[in-house]
């Protein structure tokens, strides 16, 4: 097959896989990232899946090439179709070009239409035949195989590949595995296969990554319910606490959980808990008690689609007003966002130290597109500074648990301390802890609980920034799972003579107005990048006066990912447009009249909107 | 008050029952019977020689959740109804800490009905004791789950609830609760020996305090006629102990049912370090 | 005793009662409430009270005059102390100045320090003995008369709303009251009285006020939690809405109450439950479900001091945060906000009927300022349209629940109609009800919930404007309860040669975006005004892009009310301010920097602060 | 299965069974426990000829709480552990619908397990079907409050949960509920004959179905060989109720327990007009 028909960056190849319940397209996809990971290269793959417990369709999405992969790409190179059932849940999912290979045998049933509508160029081999003549031969390997011929794979990675993840069932089954592989690989139009010798790498989900990054900043306690898509999280760190002697409470609900991680915390132990949308909605109570008694915990948030129950196994970045302001009364804390996989790591690690530090709450946003994804990536790295809870030291005066110091941290003594004695209260109260009704002790305290988050120095991990260096006239504004389609929109518009650099916010709140300022400095066009419907960080930064007049939003829902070409389309159209004047357009919120439904770039303060890629929907589909 | 712990014939503690009181004017009204809590709970902190700063007391919100700061320990006033999930997540992290958990009956039966069934269940060493009044106290006087259908004196409820009301030491048995036990403010150094016997019980002690509200429930007055000894033996027979408490009348004093679970800890294995376990993610 | 010592606007007085536990100071201020109703006035008493649930100190302040009365005064013409035991509970909330009477029996203790420090009048009566000489005789009673005439109000007024009021508990508690009522009232240095004549005024708190407007919306089932300080509004609702064929459920807990809801409206019944700060944060998760699944609910929220358990006793706007954005997920609903007790009714009301016919959630803010104070005003507002609920009509076409109409608003089935069956859901859905993960349904849904909200003409109701009319240059822009305030300090500015308008929202999301812009148009400076410590309003209306540059901000937390007078002050800093640049400052959030503790006027967007009349606290006192 | 119905014996319907189940597609595994719920149910509104617009479904989340969408009625899919509180609103605001209450053992048990207590004490007359398939199955196998505490196959609870599991009927006993009875999947017919009583008790009526996961817990495959005819006749007392399941194993099929008790619902007492009510405002 000829290399110059793979579209994109050259470099980089995306493959999906789908396949109806059972016929293992996941798998599928886990061995052929095991397989680029042994030919050296970096990947990411994703996941779809439908609403079935067991044996619904599902997808897998993977990526691969020489340098750190983050995000999907605007089209698929090569569509694996393991068979063509249910396939209008997905097309949506897999977007193709007129240069997009699909890979299918004809005896599975002729090739839908809408994936002809694409222009795809189709592959036809007999896979089912070749998996036959293999005794416990399967599908999914013959087509692996053919894959991996097309994608320029060496067959020995593949194998060796298959051979790992399948061997823990059985031999045979390897072997069998094995013998398909090479029937595919061998009948399939193949790419030359590039020689890559990888450095050191980690093969990691999102969720996993958070988890090693809690258990880093030293979380030995965790107490927590079972939620889609946070449960993994849970279920890597349970065994693992114990490992290095912790612990974990599975409890009865999302109240007793964060409320169980406050008893640990005011204990002296480290403590986190993990959930999603629902679980923090219901956690909230919980979570204000902890910034006004000041006991430190950490909520790793994985987000899914929401309004309520909404889209579970789905991912959106729609939480981010709940985590900033979902509090009653003024209660500061921190918000933190993960930037890619192998971020969590150090994000959660970030966040464990700094609400030891800072005796408060941090929630930290990771979501489905993060939390069960895989990736092939360098080793996570450290947080390096050496931040924990300043204990108290029990001298002559009596101790005051809130006592007004400098900093606004007050030394905090821990159960077990002679001379520490305090009762820690989610009252209003005064230096000693007792209740207090007065406003003088209430102003105090309050400004107390701000000042020690406001004045703290957070260091350079504030954001991640990327591009064409601060003299770029276009800044793109983002966080969390959007960031790597954005750094990649950034380097096809600094590509194509547009220079653009990337700005994604690790530290969410309290916003670092200094340093979002110098980093915007000089960027005549910014545009806000975000999944979810509500362009909530934009508005966050515009409450926050942090971004210049004429900034603009380019805001959609899930589930389907943010694809860099659809930012980039924004961002051109944000680059024609002129400054608008500064004054709100009547009667209308810029970020919330457009008319179409499945994404909106906005333009601020005017409600001047542009269209993205995809029409508004007239009606929907019901099944 | 407090100089009446040698009186009980307890053996002289180290530290004296008012050593554990703290100096915090309690905002309760005259003759409130979470008074005799405090007391009873000081006395008993002495007479275990406790050390003060190894108790930790845990509550939620209510006229009878303020009692952690009136003691001198160390303490959480949480939110109202959390009090058992605070003192599960603090005794997991610190299984040294005696934690003791104090609150009402709207906090633990209504609002904290859940904790309460999965603290039972879970059986973790904590001393759970109930303040119950029969009403929201510090909400002004509203029906609490414990309260008689036909009470007639809330705004909220003005002709009853029209709802039977819980049996709470029926439900912490059926809930799997390891120690049951029923006190009264009435009775002083009755309550301070179930206090006693419930932190001494290795797992979930419940201890259902009758503690009269005297301004929304003043015919609670009337209680020091009605309680009584509880007639049977301590029984270690949950079907037994179903019969006694389904017969009961509510009001009997004692220790119903005490039995030897296993009670629930996290493990806390191993030492493993972590590039032991980051070794799993290497290629 | 000479008129001319009354200082502030000869026209309206403001008397506050103080005394321990038993003193009756609350009695008082209430007989007090019901005299100058009888007089022909307006008035308005608000109450403090400490931590204890019974014989706790407490505080009533009235202020009378004779047009409606919204809001206290900078300080007090007179001070009644029924005694001076915990005075230091309160000296901070009873401003008092050099014109001030203070009303005090020597008899009872010298007067404080901190009160003689005002510069106050002490006026000295025997009031204990002339209570001795009367049987069954109380000091408050002869305190009261003697107020009275000092505030030159009819003996026959007191009188009569003594004998009412106490009239209930047995004609002899009556009569010693009149008795000793006299003798204060001859003893007393009087003040002329002036003759009224009053129109058709009601007397109401605003939780009763709250109460009323959800009947008159047409709730007819409540569900609900006690919490202070919402409880009255419920005691209130419970056996009225027996009266009118409705009926309340008290839930085991706030999960259950806003559940409990949904399901009574989702059986078509108009539903409502009343909470706090800590409520509305449980019920979050809760009311996701109900915008999810379009079930109209609203939810009566008085605040309290936050966050967490906070100060439960006193007022303080900080839930408002909490009430816009406190969803996981993109969740588009109603914010609502009555501007002073007697709207507490017709906001209610109006909120009430949106929901119907919008299919949505409101929440209605109020706080213990307004839900706890009682107002002699003229009768509330009714909403004058016909709004309810579109109900479905099954013809030939299967129905569809959540089919996609033009203004967004799917027709309702109700339980018990034929042909109409459908499963409410939280799950993303299709129009017909359909759980659905796909983009198109879910970028269709989340498209109709919002529009629906957005296009809906609200009509004149959504704000509160006051003032000197469209030119004036300055802009005070508020809620809640503030707004009392917040016009009088108009009215004084105006009168002060500052032409002022005030711009009270009644219905904060979704903002009205034109109708803002043209009650802003011309003004020169906006000042936001709100009493909390994180400036939300300020914060979400810059969010929204709905203030112009260098607006500025007013917030300080509770307790204490804001004052016309400090409102004032930071008004006139405001002016004096030349209109700063417009880009942020470096590494400061213009409203979270600001030194003081106690109020912060920031201005918009440097860093540029004004201190408010009191000091910095430099540490709490303990008690 | 739906045409089913006529062999069961009952009277002929108006309503067919097959006419209460809607045409959308269970997204349950195949040979899932909960299928056999849905037969059962809809036979029994055939049976008791309810009008399908009169039928209200009310669930929370979770595998088994997908079933409203599955009959042909009105119904709400509410959120985790909520659904006693959605059903108990609309039962108090339309006393005239026929509500049916469905969930799993985690949304009941673990999350719910508040409102479940609750509801049995306030005896609305509501009907609660619980299939326990002793697991979290929707977010694919944890242990719930039912599970075995050495079930080592969850990774959350590597060890087992180490925690005695709920014995649903004894605590829906001790909080109050007026009807009891356990069904298992394996036999429809039985299990709908509970259901039919269910509904037709007034008052609060808790049925505890066994209902296999195949997947999480495909030991369940067993329960066949292990269930058993409750041995007593249903008893109106709560002490003897009691006695029979706490010496119980859980797997006895049949009514354990009915009686008559006072059912809760808003009084819906006079039709004043709001004038009257205004009056009191008037100075
Ligand atoms: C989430 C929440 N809901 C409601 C309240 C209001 N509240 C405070 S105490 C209380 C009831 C207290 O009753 P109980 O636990 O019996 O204590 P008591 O005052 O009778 O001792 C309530 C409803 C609250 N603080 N938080
Ligand atoms: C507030 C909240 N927490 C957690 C979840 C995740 N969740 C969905 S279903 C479920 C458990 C379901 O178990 P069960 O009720 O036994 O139903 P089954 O699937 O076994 O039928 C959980 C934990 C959620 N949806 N909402
Ligand atoms: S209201 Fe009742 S429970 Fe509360 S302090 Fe007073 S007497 Fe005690
Ligand atoms: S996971 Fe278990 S409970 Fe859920 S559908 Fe499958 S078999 Fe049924
Ligand atoms: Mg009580
Ligand atoms: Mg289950």
């Amino acid at each position: 097959m000829p290399q110059e028909s793979l579209t994109g960056q050259p470099s980089r190849l995306s493959i999906a896989i789908t396949g109806s319940g059972g016929s293992g397209a996941v798998t599928t996809g886990s061995i052929l990232l095991a397989a680029v990971a042994r030919a050296g290269y970096y990947g990411l793959m994703t996941r779809s899946a439908g609403p079935q417990i067991r044996g619904g369709e599902s997808a897998a999405m993977v990526r691969f090439g020489p340098g750190p992969v983050n995000g999907m790409d605007d089209r698929f190179d090569i569509l694996v179709a393991l068979d063509w059932l249910n396939i209008s849940r997905f097309y949506d999912e897999i977007p193709l070009g007129a240069e997009s290979l699909v890979l299918t045998d004809p005896a599975g049933g002729t090739v839908p239409a809408e994936i002809l509508a694409s222009g795809a160029q189709v592959v036809e081999l007999p896979l089912k035949a070749m998996a036959d003549a293999v005794a416990g031969g399967r599908l999914n390997m013959a087509a692996l195989g053919a894959a991996g011929a097309m994608a320029g794979l060496p067959l020995a990675a593949l194998e060796a590949a298959a051979t790992a993840t399948l061997g823990r069932k059985s031999a045979s089954v390897a072997e069998s595995a094995v013998a398909c592989l090479q029937a595919g690989y061998a009948a399939a139009p193949a790419r030359p296969v590039t020689a890559i010798t990888g450095t050191e790498r980690w093969n990691m989900s999102g969720n996993e990554a958070s988890g090693l990054g809690a258990l880093r900043g030293g979380v030995r306690f965790v107490a927590a319910y079972p939620i889609t898509p946070a449960t993994e999280m849970l279920e890597w760190l349970a065994p693992r606490l114990e490992k290095v002697g912790g612990g974990l409470l599975q409890a009865e609900d999302e109240l007793a959980s964060v409320n169980m991680i406050i008893g640990g915390s005011f204990g002296g132990v480290p403590s986190l808990t993990a959930t999603s949308g629902p679980g923090l909605s219901l956690m909230m109570e919980g979570l204000g008690l902890a910034v006004t008694s000041e006991t430190p915990i950490v909520v790793a948030n994985v987000m899914r689609g929401g309004p309520s129950t909404g889209i579970p196994t789905k991912s959106e970045q729609s939480d981010l007003n709940l985590a900033l302001y979902g509090f009653h009364g003024d209660a500061p804390h921190l918000v933190l966002a993960a930037t890619d996989i192998r971020d969590c790591t150090f994000t959660t690690q970030w966040a464990v130290r700094l609400v030891e530090h800072l005796q408060t709450v941090a929630i930290v946003l990771t979501d489905q597109a993060l939390g069960q994804s895989r990736t092939i990536c360098d080793p996570p790295a450290e947080f390096p500074d050496k931040l924990s809870r300043v204990t108290a030291e029990i001298g002559a005066e009596p101790y005051r648990r809130y006592a007004l110091t400098e900093t606004g941290i007050s030394p905090m003594a821990l159960p077990g301390q002679p001379g520490g004695l305090y009762v820690a209260d989610g009252l209003e109260h005064n230096p000693r802890g007792t209740p207090s009704s007065m406003a003088k002790d209430h102003a105090a305290q309050l400004e107390k609980r701000r000042r020690k988050l406001l004045d703290f120095d957070y260091g350079p991990w504030w954001a991640e920034i990327r591009g064409a260096g601060p003299l770029a006239p276009l800044a793109l504004v983002t966080w969390g799972s959007a960031t790597g389609a954005v750094v990649e929109a950034a380097e096809r518009l600094t590509a194509a003579g547009h220079p653009t650099r990337a700005i994604a916010l690790r530290l969410i709140a309290p916003l670092r107005h200094a340093d979002l300022a110098q980093a915007l400095d000089g960027a005549e066009r910014v545009l806000v990048v975000e999944q979810n419907q509500g362009a909530q960080l934009f508005h966050y930064l515009h409450g926050e006066q942090a971004l210049p007049a004429g900034a603009h939003s380019f805001a959609r829902p899930g589930p389907l990912p943010l694809r860099p070409g659809d930012i980039v389309t924004a961002a051109l159209a944000t680059l024609d447009r002129r400054v608008p004047a500064a004054v709100p357009a009547a009667g209308t919120s810029p970020a919330t009249t457009t008319p179409e439904s499945q994404g909106h770039a906005s333009v601020s303060p005017t409600a001047d909107t542009t269209s993205v890629d995809r029409p508004a929907p007239t009606s929907a589909q019901e099944h | 008050m407090e100089g009446a712990s040698t009186s009980t014939g307890y053996q002289a503690p180290v530290l004296k029952a008012k050593d554990y009181k703290s100096d915090i004017n309690p905002i309760w009204c005259p003759g409130c019977g979470d008074f005799g809590v405090l007391a009873a709970m000081t006395k008993a902190a002495a007479y275990l020689g406790l050390a003060k700063e190894q108790l930790a007391m845990v509550s939620g919100i209510g006229c009878s959740s303020r009692l952690p700061a009136y003691i001198n320990s160390y303490g959480f006033h949480g939110i109202h109804g959390r009090s058992l999930a605070i003192a599960a997540g603090l005794k997991a992290a610190r299984p040294d800490l005696t934690v003791v958990v104090a609150g009402g009956d709207g906090d633990g039966f209504s609002i904290g009905g859940n904790h309460f069934i999965h603290a039972c269940r879970r059986n973790m060493d904590l001393t759970y004791i109930v303040m119950d009044n029969e009403v929201y106290g510090m909400t002004k006087g509203q029906a609490s789950p414990t309260t008689q259908p036909d009470w007639r004196n809330s705004k909220l409820t003005p002709r009853g609830t029209g709802v039977r009301r819980f049996q709470p030491a029926a439900l912490a048995l059926a809930a799997g609760a390891s120690f049951i036990a029923r006190g009264f403010t009435g009775d002083p150094s009755g309550l301070t020996q179930l206090i006693v016997q419930a932190i001494q019980h290795p797992g979930f002690s419940f201890l259902h305090v009758l503690s009269p509200c005297q301004t929304y429930q003043p015919e609670q007055k009337e209680w020091k006629h009605l309680v009584h000894e509880h007639a049977a033996e301590v029984t270690a027979d949950p079907i037994e102990a179903a019969r006694l408490i389904q017969a009961d009348d509510g009001m009997s004093l004692g220790v119903i049912y005490a039995q030897s679970l296993p009670t629930w800890l996290p493990p806390h294995l191993s030492q493993a370090s972590l590039p032991e376990i980051e070794a799993e993610f290497h290629l």
